[in-house]
């Protein structure tokens, strides 16, 4: 039983990474119908961003407090501008191009993009600062949730509670859905269809920056390549959950993570994607729009 | 011709990349030496380069706007070059023909290191050509075609390491065994639609490499399988050189056929069925078409062509391993098929040269080449987002008496 | 208010408005008729700013919009219902009348127009909690109105209000069309492949063929007219 | 017009070779084949580093029997199929010895065109054991030992130093970590001293974990014995710590990184790992480093010495044999010793370097320490 409790622990904990990373996916998806490929990679820009900030705040002596708050800041600042240009170059362009061009154009985005950080950077795996310290009050739990588990777990409750929230509620959430359903007639009520696509990458890329320093903060190492597997791994939750839909890719992740977690436990690593991608194809025979995605409605 | 707004604007967004990629390009810390370097350096240069781009740019555009006017009239008829060129039967001849004569004497000309990687973009032709059928003509989108190149590859490897078949023995086995890998995956997923069916067959194509890489007992795991035998000339054994010349002709003859059967099934009753799904599905099943029969053909058909260069691609190089099979190498052959123009052959062929071709020529740059790939995928979208070579319709001329 | 002049647009290769000059005076019901594919949706999708005008003018209040975005052409009180409605599927028909008024901030004055269009449309005020999606064509093409009325329009763009709706529905749709142009002195250029219908209530009228407007005059006197007969009104 | 396009395109083509044709023989070239960019650039770049730095100094020293040395560096991204084509195109511009591939698959794919032109192969880090025990390749050599006799290195140190007899076997599925990890298991069960408990691979670049080390520590396993790279070593035994899991951790040379007590941390003291033997006092290596951190100012990576010495074995066999001939060359590294970063080394018949060996290092204050 402790073993059980042990993985569904480990589980939960890999879910709550790749519903940081899902959700920009599925937001993206859901306004302008692109597989944001490059998503992966705004997640690793947000990692080295916060890396690289949080390294020169320690070396300055700045205490941890003030490191984690202003390396996630900067983080999420950046990797926001970086979802903002991307979009600005290598999709805009493109909205009214075939379906794949702009699928190829976030391709090549990621590929220049992982280069552009082992250029300016290093190939070299780079020890990430411990922003998340052992909780006293967690060492008696300690070898079954760690507390950079808890803090990646609360953290993707408060942001899905938020998101929710602002999506439902709130005046741009509510042009985000609009634009979401239908652009022209977005346009034809008067919202600013460039600046809601634009509103929608640049929360999109900070949860994802947030995601990376977590992430990063958690498994203590990054290079440029992190972004890829990562990426591709939320991109199958957010298709599980239904993508386009911001519970959905909650749910996803969980699942792909409990999956992932239970496979390696009770039958071997070895196959632990097999399983994965396995589960996403049963599922989508069954529920060919994933979990809580809406059927498209066809019309006849 | 720049206004003093345009530079203004230049300089604003130059200022913007600098401030993008200033921790990357200026700070550079090493965490346990406790080193902080700047690179003040790499700002000015960034700016400057973004402001030259952005004026480069500034200056097509400009260029564009002010060609006269295009003759919105006639636009209709206007084709591209190349498609005119060919219209016209004696020229289309004297083309083939030239072309035909260059690839005969090409590697009497070049090194042996420009015929072998001539090979390969010959490969990747035939390999967008397969894959052109299925996301091209019947608009499947497939982000796992790599899984069908495996399967023809390990068939030869383990049918020629096992039983020593051959090459030739191999080749339709590699290529019926992909063919019917096609038809496995294409039963379930023919449901989805879009880019749920894109996420199925990328995950089609990571399980198959995974099996590879973990059932060790079978594929001889990650560790892959060396001395796989070059296709022999009559029970002859060639040379590396000869060798790569038989290949390089073989690899000649495989693109031509390709090229013939793929023409004709554009023009075929198939090949109608495949491009009246991808408009409009539901008017096709009201026609009387069988969309799951038709969706299968297309996905096998387009496996059969990789698994025929699977088995290609395990004799070229003699040595396969799962690492040669991963998403990217999908995505490449993807960006082949799109970046030459979805559904049109020349397309595809020069898309393959262009995407094979181009790494390999820009090795000069070294490291620097995978991020100008990169650059040029994303730049070739923006400027020509239908393709280098866009499709032709067939379009029906009404003669009025 | 609103003048056409010289105006080109298209998609792609395909120019679809070759030549259109036309003017709508305050408080009009202007009506645009023509057949399929003639430029209809067109010039409304150019005057909304939705289609790029290529060449011409449009000025509305005397001021050029052609190059305007179409935030900034709903800003100054150019509302469209586009042809098929487009609701939006997945908002309720509060959520969506709260869209129509996406521009505004004045709260009290939202309220009061919310419950000005339930009163012309007592349905939506029942459905009010219904997504836009699972309402019936008539409902839809209501509640695609009202969206539009919650952004206080001076000008109203209206295309195709009768498609595909049955006759009754129809007649009332077009009453409520007048009234909304008497009661808030909305001007209405209204686009119709139903000519009869159209003329009936518009003031004046255009005929557009192929890009180009071919007939000018008082609704009343394109009635008569014969080729209009002839080939829009079926007699 | 037919004439003139085929002229024109005869012409383009005999311009792309014609450099390859013209240049002379007067110089030695010295080709470096790796991953040079990619996700294993970092495993690459160091042996380009190390080829720069020796030859750098044999040229301003005249070079070798009066010729220069020249430099050809061409990536395969440790792919086979790239590195069938990287070699064809070093053979094609004349060259005379290679100082690579990095992965083992890669160097598998890219002997026969070597061999066929009688190049000389020298792997500073291909340590699949078939590439000198198969015979297939002769013109193969390496400066690093060989997968098997570094298992077996490990294992007989966890079995008779450490007394362990329940151990888990971990891999990262990859080529060299797999292939580590297989022997590793192989040893183990013949020994009949120990029991493998666990057998599994993790998957490299995964966000996490914690499911394998639950699993470890269900397996009742006392120590984890690690075939694969540092990156995935230290995520693991960061994860262990962290899952307040204590058992012992042994690896190999891919972990045996200063990279991962860097990455690590103090997550890292008390691993062992096993590693060429130590040559961190040897002046000679000890050069190396400081020459590598002169010239790109930071410490040198991964295979850095390996590479060096290939460097040096290589050009010292064409100065002994004053010839770039295949056999000459085997003879005089078989024959000559000479002194590099790794000791003083020569070559068998196979192509495996003598006197290179392993001992089993481990981390005390963040150092590797040989035991």
């Amino acid at each position: 039983m402790d073993y059980f409790i042990e993985l569904f622990c480990s589980g939960l904990s890999r879910g709550a990474i790749y519903a940081l990373i899902a959700l920009g996916y599925t937001m993206v998806y859901g306004i302008i119908g692109l597989i944001n490929f490059a998503h992966g990679e705004i997640y690793m820009i947000g990692a080295f961003t916060s890396f690289i900030v949080a390294t020169v705040l320690s070396i300055l002596g700045f205490p941890l407090l003030a490191i984690v708050a202003l390396s996630g800041v900067a983080a999420a600042v950046w990797a926001s501008a970086y979802g903002y240009t991307i979009e600005k170059i290598a999709y805009k362009p493109l909205r009214h191009a075939p379906r794949l061009s702009p699928l190829i154009s976030a391709i090549g985005m990621s590929i220049f993009l992982q280069n552009y950080v082992l250029l300016a950077q290093t190939s070299d795996f780079l020890p990430f600062p411990e922003l998340i310290p052992d909780f006293e009050f967690m060492e008696p739990i300690a070898h079954i949730v760690g507390s950079s588990d808890i803090v990646i777990f609360i953290t993707t409750a408060v942001v899905m509670a938020v998101l929710t929230y602002v999506i439902k509620f709130t005046r741009i959430g509510k042009a985000m859905r609009a634009t979401a359903q239908d652009r022209t007639m977005a346009m034809l009520v008067g919202i600013n269809v460039n600046n809601i696509i634009s509103a929608t990458f640049i929360i999109g890329s900070a949860l994802a920056a947030i995601g990376g320093l977590l992430i990063a903060s958690h498994i203590g190492q990054i290079n440029f390549y992190i972004g890829f597997l990562a990426g591709i791994k939320a991109f199958t939750a957010a298709v599980l959950g239904g993508i386009g839909s911001i519970p959905g890719a909650v749910l996803g992740s969980f699942i792909l993570g409990l999956t992932e977690s239970f496979a390696t436990g009770y039958v071997s690593s070895d196959y632990e994607d097999v399983f994965a991608f396995s589960l996403l194809v049963l599922i989508l025979l069954f529920k060919p729009s994933g979990l809580l995605g809406k059927a498209e409605t066809q019309k006849v | 011709m720049f206004s003093l707004k345009t530079l203004r604007t230049g300089v604003l967004i130059s200022l913007w990349f600098v401030f993008l990629t200033f921790p990357l390009m200026v700070i550079k810390v090493d965490p346990l030496e406790r080193i902080i370097q700047w690179r003040w350096k790499n700002a000015l240069l960034v700016g400057i380069g973004t402001f030259l781009i952005y004026l480069v740019v500034q200056y097509l555009n400009y260029r564009k706007e002010h060609q006269p006017p295009a003759k919105v009239e006639d636009t209709k008829d206007q084709v591209s070059f190349i498609h005119k060129f060919i219209a016209d039967p004696i020229q289309r001849k004297l083309l083939f023909g030239g072309l035909l004569v260059i690839a005969a004497i090409f590697p009497f000309v070049v090194s042996t290191y420009q015929t072998n990687i001539m090979i390969t973009a010959l490969m990747y032709v035939v390999l967008g050509l397969g894959l052109n059928i299925v996301v091209g003509m019947a608009g499947l989108l497939d982000l796992g075609f790599v899984a069908f190149y495996a399967v023809g590859a390990y068939s030869y490897a383990l049918l020629n390491h096992h039983f020593g078949l051959g090459f030739w023995e191999v080749l339709p086995i590699g290529g019926g065994l992909a063919a019917i890998a096609g038809i496995l995956l294409g039963f379930p997923v023919l449901r989805l639609r879009g880019d749920y069916l894109a996420i199925v067959t990328l995950g089609f194509g990571e399980i198959i490499r995974l099996v590879l890489e973990n059932w060790s007992e079978f594929s001889k795991g990650p560790s892959g399988i060396s001395n796989i035998s070059r296709p022999g000339f009559l029970g002859m054994e060639l040379s590396l050189e000869g060798s790569i010349l038989y290949m390089y002709y073989i690899m000649i003859a495989f693109m031509i056929f390709t090229i013939f059967v793929v023409n004709r099934l554009q023009d075929s009753r198939l090949g109608r069925a495949w491009i009246a799904l991808r408009e409009d599905e539901i008017a096709c099943q009201a026609m009387g078409i069988d969309k799951q029969k038709t969706k299968l053909a297309a996905f096998s058909l387009g496996a059969f062509w990789a698994g025929l260069m699977g088995v290609i691609f395990a004799a070229k190089t003699t040595f396969i391993n799962p690492a040669s099979f991963t998403f990217l190498e999908s995505a490449i052959i993807l960006s082949i098929v799109v970046l030459g123009g979805m559904g049109s052959i020349v397309g595809v062929i020069i898309g393959a040269l262009v995407l094979i071709l181009l790494p390999e020529y820009l090795r000069a740059l070294s490291e620097y080449r995978m991020l100008a790939f990169g650059a040029i995928l994303v730049a070739m979208m923006i400027f020509r987002p239908q393709g280098m070579i866009a499709t032709v319709r067939r379009t029906y001329r009404f003669q009025k008496k | 208010m609103l003048n056409l002049e010289n105006v080109q647009a298209g998609y792609g290769n395909i120019l679809a408005l070759k030549n259109v000059s036309l003017n709508i005076q305050e408080g009009e019901i202007i009506t645009l008729i023509g057949a399929n594919g003639a430029g209809k949706s067109t010039t409304l999708m150019t005057i909304s700013g939705v289609v790029t005008c290529r060449s011409g003018k449009i000025l509305f209040q005397d001021k050029e919009i052609q190059k305007k975005s179409s935030d900034d052409i709903v800003k100054m009180g150019i509302c469209q219902v586009p042809e098929g409605r487009h609701i939006f599927p997945q908002l309720t028909v509060k959520e969506n009348l709260d869209m129509g008024a996406f521009l505004r901030n004045d709260k009290a004055e939202i309220k009061k127009d919310m419950d000005y269009v339930f009163s012309l449309f007592p349905i939506l005020a029942e459905r009010r909690n219904q997504d836009g999606g699972t309402l019936s064509g008539g409902e839809q093409q209501m509640l695609a109105m009202s969206r539009a009325l919650m952004a206080r329009p001076q000008l109203l763009l209206l295309d195709e209000p009768s498609m595909g709706l049955a006759p009754l529905v129809i007649k009332q749709i077009f009453e409520i069309i007048k009234q909304i142009n008497k009661e808030n002195n909305t001007t209405i250029f209204l686009v119709e492949q139903n000519a009869n219908q159209a003329l009936h209530i518009a003031d004046r009228g255009y005929v557009i063929e192929n890009g180009e407007i071919t007939l000018t005059g008082p609704a009343k006197d394109l009635l008569s007219n014969q080729e209009v007969q002839k080939a829009y009104l079926g007699i | 017009m037919k004439k003139k396009l085929f002229l024109a395109a005869a012409a383009m083509c005999l311009a792309i070779s014609v450099p390859v044709a013209g240049s002379a023989a007067d110089t030695i070239k010295f080709g470096v084949a790796g991953a040079h960019s990619g996700d294993l650039a970092s495993y690459g770049l160091p042996t380009v580093n190390a080829a720069k730095i020796v030859i750098e100094k044999v040229n301003a020293n005249g070079g070798i029997n009066g010729k220069m040395v020249e430099l050809l560096v061409e990536d395969d991204v440790c792919k086979p199929e790239v590195a069938t084509n990287t070699a064809t195109k070093l053979v094609s511009e004349g060259v005379n010895v290679v100082l690579g591939h990095i992965c083992s698959g890669a160097t598998k794919a890219a002997l026969p065109i070597y061999k066929n032109a009688g190049v000389l192969v020298m792997s500073p880090s291909a340590t699949n054991p078939d590439l000198t025990q198969s015979g297939e390749y002769p013109n193969f050599a390496r400066t690093i030992a060989p997968d098997d006799a570094q298992a077996k290195v490990d294992v007989e140190f966890a079995l008779n130093t450490l007394g362990y007899t329940k151990i888990a076997v971990v891999h990262d599925k990859g080529d060299y970590g797999k292939g580590f990890a297989e022997f590793a298991k192989k040893f183990l069960e013949d020994s009949g001293k120990a029991e493998v408990v666990l057998f599994e691979g993790v998957t490299p670049g995964a966000v996490d974990y914690s499911a394998i080390v639950q699993k470890i520590k269900q397996s009742g396993a006392e120590a984890v014995m690690f075939g694969g790279y540092h990156p995935e070593a230290s995520k693991i035994i960061g994860m262990m710590r962290k899952k307040r899991l204590k058992v012992d951790f042994i690896s190999d040379d891919g972990v045996k990184d200063n990279t991962f007590i860097k990455v690590a941390g103090k997550d890292s003291e008390g691993a062992y790992a096993s590693g060429p033997k130590d040559t961190t006092k040897n002046p000679l290596s000890i050069q190396a480093v400081e020459e590598h951190k002169k010239m790109f100012g930071t410490d040198p990576g991964a295979f850095f010495e390996n590479a060096y010495s290939a460097t040096l074995a290589m050009l010292n066999a064409i100065d002994k044999a004053d010839s770039t001939d295949l056999d000459a060359l085997k003879k005089a590294l078989q024959t000559e010793k000479v002194d590099t970063p790794i000791g003083n080394i020569y070559f068998d018949e196979k192509g495996d370097a003598i006197g290179v060996g392993f001992s089993v290092y481990q981390v005390k204050n963040g150092e590797f320490v040989e035991l």
